[in-house]
């Protein structure tokens, strides 16, 4: 009765003992879920267009927030920053498809995943033996004060990166669907064999969607950067966008941004209202397990197509 | 040169057996039965539910209505591993090999259900599950013999030609000395002198093992020649079902064949 | 092709390997200092500083004072990135370089965990100042470890005692709410059993929130205090958490006077991404920050050769620098005591030992050290390794420094000490071990 | 010239079925045991012991238990860390509260609780397959890391909240606990490993590892030629984790001595051992053992060779160069050999054959 009441009945009391709160926490949540898209976003981009697991993400993350610091740092104008480092994270594309995806075509998913594995160290030395190991604070003039809505605690900084990335998912849509590239892209998304015999460059097209990622990575940076200092731990929100792989599907743009978004919610509501009675600290693997839960329900993810099996 | 055959009574029988899938009928009430002992077809044009009708039979498809009885035991629904442990056995229209093993491994596969020895004996090895091991290498090898596939026994299946991994998925399916073998287009793709030896294999197979056959093949000349009985099948409707002759004469199956419109 | 190249890489890595045991020569003017560093991975922030203060204060001993006591001084660093299986490697490859390590300071949770069971075997001492395990302060039970100046668990009592002293008494403390936010590991949780003894003792409030690892996201954490709205927060932080929380309190516009970090989350570092929101945060400290000691003035003209701008960019006078000089001064002055019982001569690791258990440093060495004012004095028994007398600097951030706020906070070492010994006494009979008596 | 195979005719099946059927093989694992059991012993000193020696067979021991599952069924995991944690606290726990109880024994006793919880979390893998299942397996990583360092009982209400593995003896040698001489800690292991690896071996080549390939290479035929899926993938899934559980227990017991959960942390053990199985190479027992040593190895030789061969630099940016040239070799190594050691040995064998003539 009292295990009852404390995993059951307290917690659900609790959130209508106060709905502003409630309002609240999962405000919270859609705030850190739309940075866990961020994130998320660019392991779909790549996994889409080249079925590669790319490990390296999280390094990618730092590896531009790192540049783009050091930029800041050395007094280059924020915008010529950004150019800067967007110029270099296409020659990281560039120097990628060169020396390492286009000798490993055709292998197997778990090998090139190993390759950027690899590819995650290089980033992780290179990038702090050209701009060091503190922590530094990224400045790019984003608002961060906070103010209150009906008792809802808002932050403009939260917003801000919530409006930022509506707008990068909004852009991403275009390039997707209006622009040529973007319907190259799509078709290699869906047969590598096929687009490669209508003509498509496939090594091209890698450049262009390692460098696509680069650039989400790059605003991941701003955004994670702008939270918690540029430094190495920017690595490990890797781990915060797996369980949104899952839940929203590798494959699938909309997956990563809903994905993010219920995990977020999910994380900070179960934190907050079943943390307790759990002994704390229970949003990690609670992220993982809910979306463990919802696979073994529905195999395919949140947006993926139920796959028919055939011999 | 073939022992005098014999036919038996009826092994299997398909009866009033439907598919869906979602909305799209693959079957539609299809009934038709197998005898012990002969080679019996199903044919149709393309996307007849041809295979759909074998997955039914082993137990990979769960037909949507209907019963399928098997040596006395029916059932509508079966798990997908039970069918082979009931003596049936198949080869698949696109090869389901497992690429990264073996021919040897591959045919001693087929011969997994019959060896019973524990993790933990495997673990040692010797004693028990090296004498289980080696008696059905014997059994596997003889099976090799049989399709003249010796000299590939350790080259990685992956690696062989398309004609070769088809007649290693027959091995695979023989190796686990099956009641009735299911050949899903057992000759697709072949040049003539294959689909010859594959013609030989599977007759052999029926003459020496008594093994009871239903084939899918395309090529009708083929069916023709080797099959005691013929379904036909369109739209995953059944349009004819008796010998090769009556088959070949029925107008139904002219037309599917055709392509003559339906009404 | 193929094959050669990985035979020569093969004999090429076999004698790579090989080459890491040299053989010994004769060290016998040589006083080796191992130092483990961290000046990579995710905690490389922290870990900087205090391998700078470490590398410059023996620098400064070479420099200044040609050594200690006429020996030379020498030390080689080994970067442990933090990660447990490195350090072992390190401390493997260093203990017996160089005639032998006499002492080892760790810094790192995992790699002295590993340790305290080794010292007694190596007999190699082991400081750890500030991190470890606390019941090692029994120095009947772990006669080989010392973690003076204070525990963890001293420290959460020094801190209720400074609310105390906050709230004008410590009977004020009745009805107050104290929220502990801790990194979900053995570290974060050091202090919650203090916490909650002292919490029924004065009759307190108190919650709980782990933070999991590595805690770049902490938003239900601070609803949750947004929402509990305690009186004070003491964290308990490691590396990127330490620099989220304080972001995240300022978001929710919780008072910065009102929280307080230990001594693992008042560097530098930890206030930067903030940037003027963490005006007013607090941690505890063994010593205070900046550049007025006099010891830092020295390591300015003797290391840096008055080039005080190269010195600012090597951290000088950064908490966690500092604390690196504090470390290797009061394990220097163990060593010192050590060499001259042993009449100058070269002492081996239990002669470092019995030096550290009768450990004194007053005002007046503290003043020849030059730290007068700097920290507070110590004083190490062979029954009590903590130090008599433990307590902490309660230091606040003005924007631009840490600045010691009021006096030397003491901790509450009639509840603590029974508690360590209760630790150190169920260890003792979980491994065997028979207490000494002293 | 001196390898070939030509000439060793094989009367029996039995013979063609041996484990080294070529005799300069068989001659080679005698002469690489000789090595491991005699000669090195010789050599080493408590810095091979502990640095190198011990960590590196423990997780090659590990990663011939996640080949198992990753290489041989096909299962990706990154609960590695957790299974080993599983194994080091249940050691922990019957070690202590039991210490009468043979260590041996206990070793055993927890890699067999390692199972049960490595059959609970592979229940998912009937549905859930690829890098889905591997993410997947991450909630068991850090469910059960969190329960270890949450629930006290654990570690016995130690307030550090750290595992200590008490001084435990068999046949009156000390092979736990901090007293207990690198040699006696070395010949446990290898012996675990020499034991485990070759029972690997043994399954791997019986019908049960036979299964585990058919399920690897293609699941849909493997169910519809009898192989029942979920207790394939399960009993993959068990032993596995009793390797891992095994080794966790000698990660704490026979090298670290104490530790916490962090030991077990994704990034300290998961994420390296699934290196490990792959640079090692995908369904090969030996190559777990040679990618163990590689990715353990490897980034010690480049700790220690610039000051060797005289070259000084500070220690960051030195860490930071081994972390380029760490992460360049593995590229480098996949793109010239996807297939791992185990592939390159195979190769290395071919050459061997034609050797001194080059065609």
């Amino acid at each position: 009765m009292e295990v009852l009441n404390t995993f059951f009945i307290a917690p659900v009391l609790d959130m209508a003992d106060s709905p502003i709160f409630l309002l609240e926490v999962i405000i919270g949540g859609l705030m850190a879920g739309v940075m866990y898209s961020l994130v998320a976003l660019g392991f779909v981009l790549i996994y889409k267009a080249s079925g590669v697991f790319n490990y390296a993400q999280g390094a990618m993350v730092l590896f531009a927030a790192l540049t783009l610091v050091g930029l800041l740092d050395n007094h280059v104008p924020l915008i010529l920053a950004i150019i800067l480092t967007m110029i270099v994270m296409v020659g990281v594309a560039f120097l990628i498809e060169r020396y390492m995806l286009r000798h490993l075509v055709n292998q197997a998913q778990i090998i090139l995943f190993m390759a950027t594995i690899g590819l995650n160290f290089v980033f992780e030395g290179a990038g702090q033996i050209a701009w060091g190991s503190n922590v530094k604070k990224l400045d790019v003039g984003i608002p961060e004060n906070s103010f209150e809505v009906g008792g809802v605690l808002i932050n403009s900084f939260d917003l801000f990166a919530a409006v930022t990335a509506a707008v990068l998912v909004g852009v991403l849509a275009i390039f997707f669907q209006k622009t040529s590239v973007g319907r190259a892209l799509r078709a290699v998304a869906d047969d590598h064999q096929a687009a490669l015999s209508v003509g498509i460059p496939l090594k091209t097209i890698w450049i262009i969607v390692w460098s696509v990622s680069g650039f989400v990575a790059l605003v991941a940076g701003i955004m994670w950067g702008g939270k918690a200092g540029v430094q190495f731990s920017l690595v490990l929100i890797a781990l915060k966008a797996l369980p949104v792989l899952i839940l929203g599907g590798f494959e699938s743009v909309p997956g990563a941004i809903i994905g993010g978004l219920l995990i977020g919610v999910f994380e900070k509501v179960s934190e907050v209202y079943w943390g307790p009675a759990f002994g704390g600290a229970i949003e990690g693997w609670f992220a993982y397990m809910a979306a463990l839960v919802f696979l073994m329900f529905r195999p395919q993810g949140l947006f993926g197509e139920k796959i028919i099996e055939r011999v | 040169m073939s022992q005098e055959r014999r036919i038996g009574d009826v092994i299997l029988k398909v009866d009033n057996v439907s598919l869906a899938f979602g909305g799209v009928k693959a079957l539609t009430n299809i009934t038709f039965d197998v005898c012990e002992g002969e080679v019996r077809s199903i044919i149709g044009p393309n996307g007849a539910g041809k295979s759909s009708m074998l997955n039914c039979i082993n137990g990979f498809y769960k037909p949507t209505e209907g019963i399928i009885t098997f040596k006395g035991e029916s059932h509508s629904q079966m798990e997908t591993h039970q069918a082979a442990s009931q003596g049936i056995a198949r080869t698949f229209q696109n090869i389901a090999l497992f690429k990264g093993m073996t021919t040897l491994d591959n045919v001693m596969t087929g011969r997994n259900l019959k060896m019973r020895k524990n993790f933990l004996w495997q673990s040692l090895y010797y004693g028990p599950a090296m004498r289980e091991e080696l008696e059905h290498r014997e059994a596997a090898e003889r099976v090799i013999d049989f399709l003249e596939i010796e000299s590939i026994r350790k080259t990685v299946v992956g690696r062989l030609p398309y004609g070769l991994q088809k007649r290693v998925e027959l091995a695979r399916a023989l190796a686990a000395e099956p009641d009735m073998l299911l050949l899903d287009e057992p000759m697709a793709g072949m040049n003539y002198e294959e689909k010859e030896d594959m013609c030989r294999y599977i007759l052999d197979v029926n003459d020496e093992f008594g093994t009871t056959i239903v084939l899918i093949e395309h090529d009708m000349s083929v069916v023709m020649d080797i099959s005691d009985r013929v379904v036909v099948l369109d739209y995953g409707q059944k349009i004819a079902d008796g010998d090769p002759d009556e088959v070949r004469a029925n107008q139904r199956v002219i037309d599917a064949y055709l392509g003559v419109q339906h009404d | 092709m193929k094959l050669r190249s990985l035979l020569l890489a093969a004999a090429g890595f076999a004698i790579g390997i090989t080459g890491i045991t040299e053989t010994d020569r004769a060290y016998a003017d040589e006083l080796f200092f191992p130092v483990f560093v961290y000046r990579t991975g995710p905690y490389a922030p922290s870990g900087e500083p205090i391998a700078n203060g470490f590398r410059d204060y023996y620098a400064l001993l070479n420099k200044r004072d040609g050594g200690i006591e006429g020996l030379k001084v020498k030390t080689e660093e080994c970067e442990t990135k933090y990660n447990t299986k490195v350090g072992v490697e390190c401390y493997e490859k260093l203990k017996n370089k160089h005639g032998g390590a006499l002492l080892v300071n760790p810094y790192s949770t995992g790699l002295t965990y590993q340790l305290i069971p080794k010292a007694a075997v190596d007999n190699i001492p082991i400081i750890s100042m500030g991190y470890g395990r606390t019941a090692a302060a029994d120095g009947r039970v772990f006669k080989w470890v010392f973690n003076f100046p204070a525990t963890y668990w001293s420290q959460a009592s020094a801190f209720v005692n400074y609310v105390g002293d906050q709230e004008g008494g410590m009977a004020n403390l009745k009805g107050k709410h104290i929220a502990h936010v801790h990194h979900n590991s053995a570290y974060g949780k050091e202090a919650n059993p203090t916490l909650d003894t002292l919490s029924k003792k004065f009759g307190f409030k108190l919650t709980k929130l782990a933070v999991d690892h590595p805690g770049q996201e902490q938003k239900a954490t601070w609803l949750q205090i947004r929402r509990k709205k305690p009186d004070w927060v003491f964290m308990s932080g490691w590396g990127v958490m330490n620099q989220v929380a304080i972001k995240e309190a300022a978001t929710i516009g919780f008072p910065m006077d009102r929280f307080v970090g230990n001594w693992w989350s008042g560097s530098d570092a930890d206030v930067v991404p903030a940037g003027d929101n963490s005006i007013g945060y607090k941690s505890t400290a063994m010593h205070s920050a900046g550049v007025k000691a006099k010891v830092m003035q020295d390591i300015i003209k003797h290391v840096y050769g008055g080039d005080k701008a190269a010195a600012k960019t090597n951290k000088v006078g950064e908490v966690l620098y500092n604390r690196g000089v504090y470390n290797a001064a009061l394990a220097t002055e163990a060593v010192r005591d050590a060499v001259k019982k042993s009449g100058g001569k070269k002492p081996n690791g239990d002669q470092v030992r019995a030096a550290l258990e009768s450990f004194t440093v007053d005002k007046d060495r503290l003043a020849k050290l030059g730290m007068s004012g700097f920290a507070n004095p110590v004083s190490v028994s062979c029954r009590n390794h903590e130090g008599a007398a433990p307590g902490v600097f309660i230091q606040q951030w003005d924007g631009k420094q840490w600045k010691v706020k009021g006096d030397f906070v003491p901790a509450m070492s009639d509840v603590v000490r029974p508690m360590v010994e209760k630790a150190a006494a169920a260890y003792a009979k979980e491994n065997n071990i028979k207490p000494r008596g002293c | 010239m001196f390898y070939r195979e030509a000439g060793q005719f094989k009367s029996t099946y039995g013979a063609d079925q041996a484990i080294f059927p070529i005799v300069q093989d068989r001659w080679f694992m005698v002469l690489v045991l000789l090595v491991s059991y005699v000669v090195v012993p010789m050599f080493a000193d408590e810095y091979w012991y502990q640095a190198i020696l011990i960590p590196f067979i423990i997780l090659a021991l590990a990663a011939v238990g996640l080949n198992i599952l990753t290489g041989y069924c096909g299962q990706v995991s990154l609960g590695t860390g957790a299974f080993m944690a599983v194994g080091a606290y249940a050691t922990y726990k019957l070690s202590t509260g039991f210490p009468e109880l043979n260590i041996i024994i206990v070793f055993l006793m927890s890699g067999a609780i390692a199972a049960a919880v490595g059959i609970v979390f592979g229940l998912p893998s009937l549905r859930i397959k690829g890098f889905y299942l591997a993410v997947a397996t991450l909630a068991a990583q850090f469910f059960i890391l969190w329960v270890f360092n949450k629930v006290e009982w654990f570690f016995n209400y130690s307030p550090s909240g750290t595992i200590t593995a008490p001084p435990r003896e068999i046949f009156s040698v000390l092979i736990t606990g901090p007293e207990a001489s690198p040699e006696a800690r070395y010949y446990v292991v290898l012996v675990f490993l020499t034991v485990f690896a070759l029972a690997a071996k043994n399954m791997a080549r019986g019908h049960l590892g036979r299964s585990w390939m058919a399920i690897r290479d293609m699941d849909i035929a493997a169910e519809i030629i009898g192989i029942r899926p979920l207790q394939t993938k399960l009993l993959a899934f068990a032993i596995s984790s009793f390797y891992c559980g095994v080794a966790g227990a000698l990660y704490i017991f026979c090298w670290l001595g104490s530790a916490e959960t962090e030991a077990f942390d994704i990034l300290n053990i998961s994420f390296p051992v699934l290196f490990m199985v792959i640079v090692g190479g995908l369904g090969s027992v030996l190559g777990s053992i040679l990618g163990a040593g590689f990715i353990t190895l490897l980034p010690i030789f480049l700790t220690n060779a610039p000051p060797v061969i005289g070259l000084e630099i500070s220690t960051e940016l030195q860490k930071h160069i081994e972390e380029i040239i760490f992460g360049v070799m593995i590229i480098f190594f996949l793109i010239v050999e996807p297939h791992g050691f185990n592939r390159l040995w195979q190769i290395a064998k071919e050459k061997l054959r034609m050797w001194p003539f080059p065609y």
